[in-house]
């Protein structure tokens, strides 16, 4: 019996748009300056938010529920947007010094951005394994694309061990399908229910290696190792990149999977808060010690991580909402950090952390604006960053992990240090000369801290602005196909 | 009113940012001084009712602030030092606009801590008072300030952010619909969760009062700030612990205080000996201060924690009027600096020179030291007192602590301000304009208090007595 | 006339003398001071005369939380018989000790701080003796405590130090230092007597629920409170006493105190401050009358004094030196009185001890500045050839302090001899040697001064001015005649004092046969007039400037040496051990910080750049899990 | 017919030796060839479990599993070539620069 393929446009808007903006890059990259591209890119990227506004709860669906544009995937695409908006007009101004200004950048930006939105918007493993390996494979590229050794390596580094890990997250869906017969979200939660005792077994064993591969995706503690060699290595608008969108979208990955499809499945839960409390502890240690500023960013990427996975550890409708507060926070922030360093590096190696001394006095809008993102970073309020963490250990400590969110809380003392350091050396008076990079016009790079700053502190004192939208509880309990 | 109160410091230091040079110094003081009329309107018009509007109602913060009682007395205190720091700052710190929008920005903050009714809003303004606090230490302080600096935010984070999971499990536990503290009495912890989360948020408290054995960080905090005193002024208003733990601590855990009160109590009696035996040691004025601000602390600590009504009341008023003298006596150090170069005890002789200065410090320091006609006396008395009643041996022990306190204060005086001037050292100017008042107001304000205490007996008692009632009789 | 208008006219003189010091050129400040007092002490005479048997009592404003009786404590003031007298001796003696320093203090360039500062120490005084509860009082207590620092501490830097020349500098150097530790020293141990003092406020406040004098003296009588609470309230106020009058072992701060000027000495070491802890034990009768044991330990610890001082005083050197442990044994008289519940004698004692003494510190005062700062009595001497007026005065003084009969000294001294020979031998026995030791003292005191060949520096010594010598007269008026006030039955008087103070206080009448109190007076006389002629004795040799005991008494026992060994440099290294344990336990948590940091190191270690590297921790957390897993199903499963 | 459970330990055989590739190989392209042999075996279990399940949509999984290790090949290729011009070896130990 033939059936009419249940194909619906509209669902997939959002993600044709960005992908229209992909091919285009591709495309007219040899007819246009890159700039004019990256506008067009910017431009397409406000439609598919324009896009998804006019989805908002429609619960539209295609492919037989495969491409779900529900509440939740809109709220995480619109995160991956602007992160993805900060990407592009930070490269605006540093791409052309950091020698990555070819029209291939923006075309695998795009390709990667598509992925990512797929996997927001996705229905079932295999949806969200396409996305995945979109936004994995334009990532390796982008990691590679400028012509230096450090680039080259840590390219080769993200691409090897990625594709390990793939491998790993592959074979856990083969197993997930092999216990519950489905590949599609809520199917797999309708039958997680009434499995035999053998089939239980192999979901657990499918859970873990999905936990396994998404934990290399988010860089949870031990399979973290590629990210500060990656993010440290890789052009700081490509880390920027990477570590904002890319590990937005793994996260929404894990929420659709670990807080939908697996909800109720046993044993991943157990095993997830051991690595959080790795994570937590070697994220935030290691951090410690770092000297270079752009390399700290990296491992504090990774120290979020545990904070931004304590979420999944809640309830779905606590968690989720927390995680989808968190992941915007986490974008602004980061990416106004990365922004700031990309503008004032010299060199791609990014800044030594003593350089920053003084730098109140040479730039004292930018250093207003990092120390905020510092501040925020480390959770003080009145900034944004202090509700994401509360949500966060709210989410853990309402559903029972009350010892991990202590340790989290203890962890965050240790991120508080390292956060300070940079954020208060910039306003000790200091009379060495400047080493940082002086010159240029940077009115996008200002426009992009502006936004992520005026995002954190507007979101900080007023987190109504975004939480509430979130925190309907119907969006995540949809999540399992409820 | 009391909105306009509270955020109007942190306007008048946006509003510096924006102000030309030379104007800087009448915005900032204009500002301190309308938002201390402010708060004395609100006094005069009987305080602030709770007022209360949803701020994020998906997770039951409430902003919900009111100036009453023990509140409102800490809140015009702290409205009346910001007002000091920023006189004397104008005058002693040159180019000081950074300086001055810091202090105002920390007296928002502060003001915040006191007017909080939310839990939650509690937290943050805790919090953020914490950022100018640091910026000031990070901006003017010494060579040595990283350190203390990191150690001054470490400690602080490290209880706040347990103090956090605390706020979290007491609504959680205790099931109320929102932060406001009105809601969380209703709806009380129960059993030993209860004590559980009370340890939680006494570590913060701890921190901020300070307590022993969390109280490094003050004495570095004090030595590395800038010497002309005014951020010390600041931090010893933000020493809100005993406040937190009367306003919050109390009401919402009733039993666990009942039950962990000798603990505490031998705790606060142990930090006020050994924070005044220390002090003897001390050739720093400004560590030397810190040690004796923390042995006052340790006399708040033991009222709050004695859970008698005098013993609170006189906590209370300690609490509010240490603010004072203590942070003059930064003030005194800072003009002492600005003229002998040097902030150590034995410089020698300087009263010869200075008289005003030295008699007003002398004032000041017998303020301190709680002589009786002064503002300290009333408190540590009405303390003392109380924790007699409840426990005489802890009473007697931290009681020791006003005979080192006389050890203290006067050794250092003494080798600073009397004995001969050394040869040949420079000659020492005495008190000049603002400077008279920038000590002379304080001095005024802990002598009024010290002679005639009923305004401000007739805030806090009824606070006290309603929230002590909360606890199920004494 | 209000009360509060007593401590109100000096502390007005105190306000306007320290905050507009320019606005009195010259002497004006010291007319101000002199003239405020004397306005109290007008008041003082008007309240007096109009006195009725009620005392009066005058609230003025709430003050401290909930120390009354289901109230906050008033700040208010008390006019009884007592506090009416002690009103009296110090506006009266402090009026005339302000006129004397008017000239004393004349050419002291801090002359207005001067008078600021005794004029403050007059208003505490007033509040002391005036207040209605115990807190009112600890004000004034602590308040006399501050003023006495304040004037101790008076020449803080040395009187020259302004100085150019090295020597004359260095030597005000150091005179600087030990004024000023003289001062630090008296204030402390003060404040060890005030921890009492508050100790048994709290006692008392925990077993009657009140501080209020009245109230309490309306409570206790009835209360149902164990003795053993009664009695360590008492001693408490005891510590307290102690504290403030010197008695043993708080003492040694009395004498150190000299080094303020003279009339502070006159004023506050002898006439009126020290004796505050006689008045705080009169006052608290109430209590003592129910505690029998710490009415015996006073009466010991008074015993005890009277003799340490006046052992201490045998061979001092220095003219204020001798007169200061004289007063710790003076102190020690009126301790023994009113802890053997003799209270009439010994505010008798107190008030007489207040002419004497100031009469002779005075004196002294007048020596001092004719020799031109001298102190040492071992080069002074036939000061009766150019000071002929002063030394009337002083003999005066000498005459009533050792007792001879008509002299005010003999009438009051002989009442606590009396009293005590009734209730304790042994001290009695005690009392009448201090009597002999006394005369003894004093008749050195005075043949060194005033007697034998000038052995002084300056060529040709000036008697005083006028303004010195009318106080002198006055004092040495009612030295000589004072004890007439009192004069007991058997000599035909009528208990005059007794009968007064007995209105407020209860006079316990001691009941001795005439003959006995004939023996008794006889015996104190002898004691009085031997000691003079030992003293004349020892003149006629030549060999009084060395008196007995030698060093030991000259270091006053040795109790200074002992108290710094035992407590002074204990608690000092308790302080610095303290203190580097302080930095130490900031450096144990840093270390801890540091070392829990420490794996963060080993963690840049793991991250050794080799990706295969990465790729092993990868697989293996992933083998680890799935073992976990594994291990979990075949558990599950068996 | 075979039991699903050969296939699966077959396939687990397959991954653990792909596993063990990844860890003792120094060059690359054996490495990448290792991870090949991993994504591999997830489609031999995928097969089976469609097999056991009777349902058509992990074979067709297959297909696009198949075409992601293609395109991981066009990438990985590239990345490993450009390195080579570089530095003229392929071993994967030579890359060490970013560390710590």
């Amino acid at each position: 019996m033939l059936q009419v393929p249940d194909v619906h446009l509209a669902p997939m808007l959002p993600i044709l748009i960005v992908l229209a903006g992909a091919l285009a890059s591709t495309v007219l990259g040899f007819h246009l300056p890159r700039r004019a591209l990256t506008i067009i890119n910017l431009v397409m990227l406000v439609l598919s938010g324009v896009s998804m506004a006019y989805l908002w709860n429609s619960g539209a669906a295609a492919f037989g529920g495969s491409l779900q544009a529900d509440n939740a995937a809109i709220l995480l695409g619109i995160t991956i947007l602007i992160g993805s908006a900060m990407t592009l007009l930070v490269s605006l101004d540093t791409a052309y010094r950091a020698r990555v200004s070819f029209p291939e950048f923006d075309a695998m930006l795009m390709y990667a951005v598509t992925g990512t939105l797929l996997i927001a918007f996705s229905g079932d493993l295999i949806t969200m394994l396409i996305g995945l390996e979109i936004m994995s494979l334009s990532g390796y590229v982008l990691a590679t694309l400028q012509d230096s050794r450090p680039a080259e390596e840590s390219g080769l580094k993200y691409f090897l061990l990625g594709a390990a890990g793939s491998a790993i997250l592959i074979y856990g869906i083969a197993f997930v399908y092999g216990a519950t017969g489905s590949l599609n979200y809520a199917g797999i939660a309708a039958k997680t229910a009434g499995l035999t005792p053998e089939n239980v077994g192999i979901l657990v064993g499918g859970a873990l290696l999905l936990l396994a591969g998404f934990a290399f995706k988010v860089a949870l503690v031990p399979f973290h190792q590629w990210t500060p060699d990656v993010y440290s290595g890789a052009p700081t608008s490509v880390s920027l990149f990477l570590s904002t969108v890319v590990k937005v979208a793994a996260f929404a990955g894990m929420l659709r999977v670990f807080g939908g499809a697996l909800q109720n499945a046993p044993g991943w839960a157990s095993v997830l808060q051991i690595l959080i409390a790795a994570t937590l502890i070697i994220g935030n240690a290691a951090s410690l010690f770092q000297t270079n500023f752009k390399r700290m960013l990296a491992y504090s990427a990774v120290a979020h991580t545990g904070f931004l996975a304590l979420t999944l550890l809640g309830t779905p409708a606590l968690g989720g909402a927390a995680m989808t507060y968190y992941l915007l926070i986490y974008t602004l922030m980061t990416a106004a950090s990365f922004a700031i360093v990309a503008a004032l590096q010299r060199s791609e190696k990014g800044m030594e952390i003593g350089d920053l001394r003084g730098l109140y006095y040479r730039h004292p809008g930018y250093a207003v604006a990092l120390a905020v993102c510092l501040a925020s970073l480390a959770g003080l309020p009145p900034f944004a960053g202090f509700f994401g963490k509360y949500l966060a250990f709210q989410a853990a400590f309402q559903n029972g992990y009350v010892w991990l969110s202590v340790l989290a809380a203890l962890a965050s003392v240790a991120a508080l240090v390292y956060y300070l350091r940079p954020a208060m050396l910039m306003f000790m008076p200091d009379r060495t000369p400047a080493r940082e990079y002086q010159h240029g016009e940077r009115p996008a790079t200002t426009f992009t801290v502006a936004l992520g700053v005026v995002g954190v502190t507007v979101l900080g004192i007023l987190p109504n602005l975004w939480y509430g939208w979130v925190a309907n509880p119907g969006i995540w309990g949809a999540l399992a196909g409820r | 009113m009391i909105h306009l109160m509270i955020f109007l410091p942190l306007l008048g230091s946006l509003l510096l940012l924006a102000t030309p040079k030379r104007w800087r110094d009448e915005v900032a003081g204009f500002v301190a001084a309308l938002t201390l009329g402010l708060g004395l309107l609100i006094w005069r018009g009987g305080g602030a009712e709770v007022f209360r509007v949803d701020w994020i109602p998906a997770l039951g913060v409430t902003y919900s602030v009111a100036l009453d009682g023990v509140s409102l007395t800490l809140a015009l205190v702290t409205a009346f030092m910001s007002f000091i720091a920023v006189l004397y700052a104008a005058r002693r710190i040159s180019n000081p606009g950074t300086m001055l929008s810091l202090v105002l920005a920390m007296e928002t903050g502060l003001l915040g801590i006191f007017a909080a009714r939310d839990l939650l809003l509690f937290y943050v303004f805790f919090e953020t008072a914490l950022l100018p606090a640091l910026l000031m230490l990070a901006i003017y302080g010494k060579p040595n300030r990283m350190r203390a600096l990191v150690k001054f935010a470490a400690y602080t984070l490290f209880g706040s952010l347990l103090m956090l999971l605390s706020i979290i499990g007491v609504k959680a536990y205790g099931g109320s619909p929102t932060f406001a503290l009105a809601d969380l009495i209703q709806n009380p912890v129960k059993g030993a969760a209860q004590t559980w989360l009370y340890l939680g948020f006494l570590a913060a408290m701890a921190v901020k009062l300070p307590l022993w054995p969390l109280h490094a960080w003050l004495p570095d905090f004090h030595e590395q700030n800038h010497d002309s005193g005014v951020p010390d002024v600041m931090g010893t208003l933000y020493k809100v612990g005993g406040y937190g733990l009367f306003q919050f601590g109390l009401p919402l855990f009733p039993d666990a205080s009942e039950q962990l009160r000798p603990i505490l109590m031998g705790l606060a009696a142990f930090t006020a000996l050994y924070a005044a035996w220390i002090a003897f040691r001390q050739t720093d004025w400004k560590r030397l201060i810190a040690y004796a601000g923390l042995s006052h602390m340790g006399f708040v600590a033991l009222g709050v924690f004695s859970l008698n009504e005098t013993a609170t009341i006189g906590a209370m008023y300690l609490l509010a009027f240490q603010n004072v003298y203590t942070g003059a006596l930064f003030l005194a150090v800072g003009m002492l600096q600005e003229r002998v170069g040097s902030v150590h005890t034995r410089v020698g002789g300087v009263m010869t020179q200075a008289g005003a200065l030295g008699g007003m410090t002398l004032a000041l320091w017998f303020a301190s030291i709680a002589v009786p006609g002064l503002a300290g006396f009333v408190g540590e008395f009405s303390v003392l007192l109380g924790a007699y009643q409840v426990q005489p041996w802890l009473a007697f022990i931290a009681g020791l602590s006003t005979i080192a306190a006389a050890a203290y204060a006067l050794t250092a005086f003494q080798t600073t301000f009397w004995q001969g001037r050394p040869l040949g050292a420079v000659r020492v100017a005495d008190l000049r304009h603002t400077e008279w008042l920038v000590l002379g107001l304080p001095l005024a304000v802990a002598v009024f208090f010290g002679v005639y205490s009923a305004p401000a007996l007739n805030l806090i008692q009824p606070a006290v007595r309603g929230v002590l009632a909360g606890l199920g009789g004494q | 006339m209000p009360l509060y208008l007593l401590p109100l006219f000096p502390l007005i003189g105190f306000a306007l003398l320290i905050l507009f010091p320019r606005l009195f050129p010259g002497r004006a400040a010291g007319w101000l001071g002199s003239a405020t007092v004397l306005a109290s002490f007008v008041v003082a005479g008007a309240r007096y005369l109009g006195q009725t048997d009620t005392p009066a009592h005058e609230v003025l404003w709430t003050w401290l939380p909930n120390m009354a009786l289901n109230a906050n404590l008033s700040a208010g003031f008390y006019l009884d018989q007592l506090s009416a007298l002690m009103a009296l001796i110090i506006t009266g003696v402090g009026f005339l000790i302000h006129v004397y320093s008017v000239s004393y203090m004349g050419h002291d360039p801090k002359f207005t701080r001067f008078f600021a500062f005794m004029n403050f120490f007059v208003a505490m005084m007033l509040i002391l003796v005036l207040a209605d509860s115990y807190p009112l009082m600890f004000v004034g207590w602590e308040g006399v405590g501050t003023a006495s620092y304040l004037l101790i501490g008076f020449w803080f830097s040395g009187r020259n130090s302004e100085a150019s020349d090295k020597d004359l500098r260095g030597a005000s150097d150091r005179e600087g230092v030990a004024n000023s530790n003289a001062a630090r020293k008296a204030f402390i141990m003060n404040r060890i007597g005030d921890l009492g003092f508050m100790l048994g406020m709290f006692l008392l406040f925990k077993l009657y629920g009140t501080l209020s004098i009245p109230e309490l003296a309306a409570r206790v009588p009835g209360a149902q409170v164990a003795t053993a609470g009664i009695e360590l309230a008492c001693l408490f106020l005891l510590v307290g006493a102690i504290g403030k009058s010197g008695q043993l072992p708080l003492t040694t701060w009395l004498p150190d105190a000299m080094a303020g000027p003279t009339p502070v000495s006159a004023l506050i070491h002898a006439a009126t401050m020290v004796t505050a802890g006689v008045y705080l034990i009169t006052r608290s009768h109430f209590l003592y009358d129910l505690a029998p044991v710490a009415s015996t330990w006073v009466a010991w610890v008074g015993g005890l004094t009277a003799l340490y001082g006046a052992l201490s005083a045998l061979n001092q050197h220095d003219i204020k030196k001798i007169l200061a442990y004289s007063t710790v044994s003076q102190l020690g008289y009126m301790f023994m009185a009113v802890g053997l519940h003799a209270y009439s004698a010994g505010v008798f004692h107190l008030l007489t001890h207040a002419f004497f003494k100031a009469l002779l510190f005075l004196s002294a005062g007048a020596v001092i500045h004719a020799l031109h700062e001298e102190q040492d009595v071992r080069a002074m001497g036939g000061m009766r050839k150019f000071m002929p007026f002063t030394h009337i005065a002083a003999l005066m003084g000498v005459l009533a302090i050792s007792g001879i009969p008509i002299w005010s000294g003999f009438f009051s001294k002989d009442a606590i001899l009396a009293a005590a020979y009734t209730s304790s031998p042994l001290l009695y026995v005690v009392g009448l040697g201090v009597a002999l030791l006394t005369a003894f003292y004093m008749g050195r005191w005075y043949f060194l001064v005033w007697r034998g060949e000038y052995r002084g520096h300056v060529p040709h010594p000036h008697e005083a001015d006028g303004l010195i010598k009318v106080p002198l007269g006055i004092l040495a008026a009612l030295a000589t005649l004072g004890g007439f006030l009192n004069v007991p039955a058997f000599l035909g008087g009528g208990h005059a004092f007794d009968a007064y103070l007995g209105r407020a206080i209860p006079v316990h009448l001691h009941e001795i046969p005439a003959a006995t109190e004939w023996l008794l007076t006889l015996l104190a006389v002898a004691a009085g007039v031997g000691g003079l002629l030992w003293a004349l004795a020892e003149h006629r040799r030549r060999s009084l400037a060395d008196g007995p005991l030698g060093q030991i008494s000259s270091n006053a026992l040795y109790l200074d040496r002992v108290y710094d060994g035992l407590i002074g440099a204990p608690s000092r290294a308790i302080a610095e051990g303290l203190d580097v344990v302080d930095r130490g336990v900031d450096g144990t948590l840093a270390g801890i910080a540091r070392t829990s940091a420490a794996p963060g190191g080993l963690f840049s270690l793991w991250q050794s750049g080799f990706v295969r590297a990465y790729a092993v921790s990868m697989l293996l957390g992933t083998a680890l899990i799935l073992g976990y897993w594994a291990i979990k199903t075949i558990g599950g499963g068996a | 017919m075979a039991p699903t459970a050969y296939y699966i330990a077959l396939s687990g055989l397959l991954f653990a030796i792909g596993m063990i590739g990844v860890l003792t190989r120094r060059t690359a392209i054996m490495v990448f060839l290792s991870v090949e042999l991993m994504l591999n075996a997830a489609n031999l279990a995928l097969v089976a479990f469609a097999r056991a399940w009777g349902d058509l949509t992990a074979q067709t999984a297959v297909f696009i599993v198949m075409t992601l290790a293609a395109a991981e090949v066009a990438i990985g290729l590239a990345i490993i070539v450009s390195i080579f011009r570089k530095r003229e070896t392929t071993n994967v130990d030579d890359l060490a620069g970013l560390k710590g």
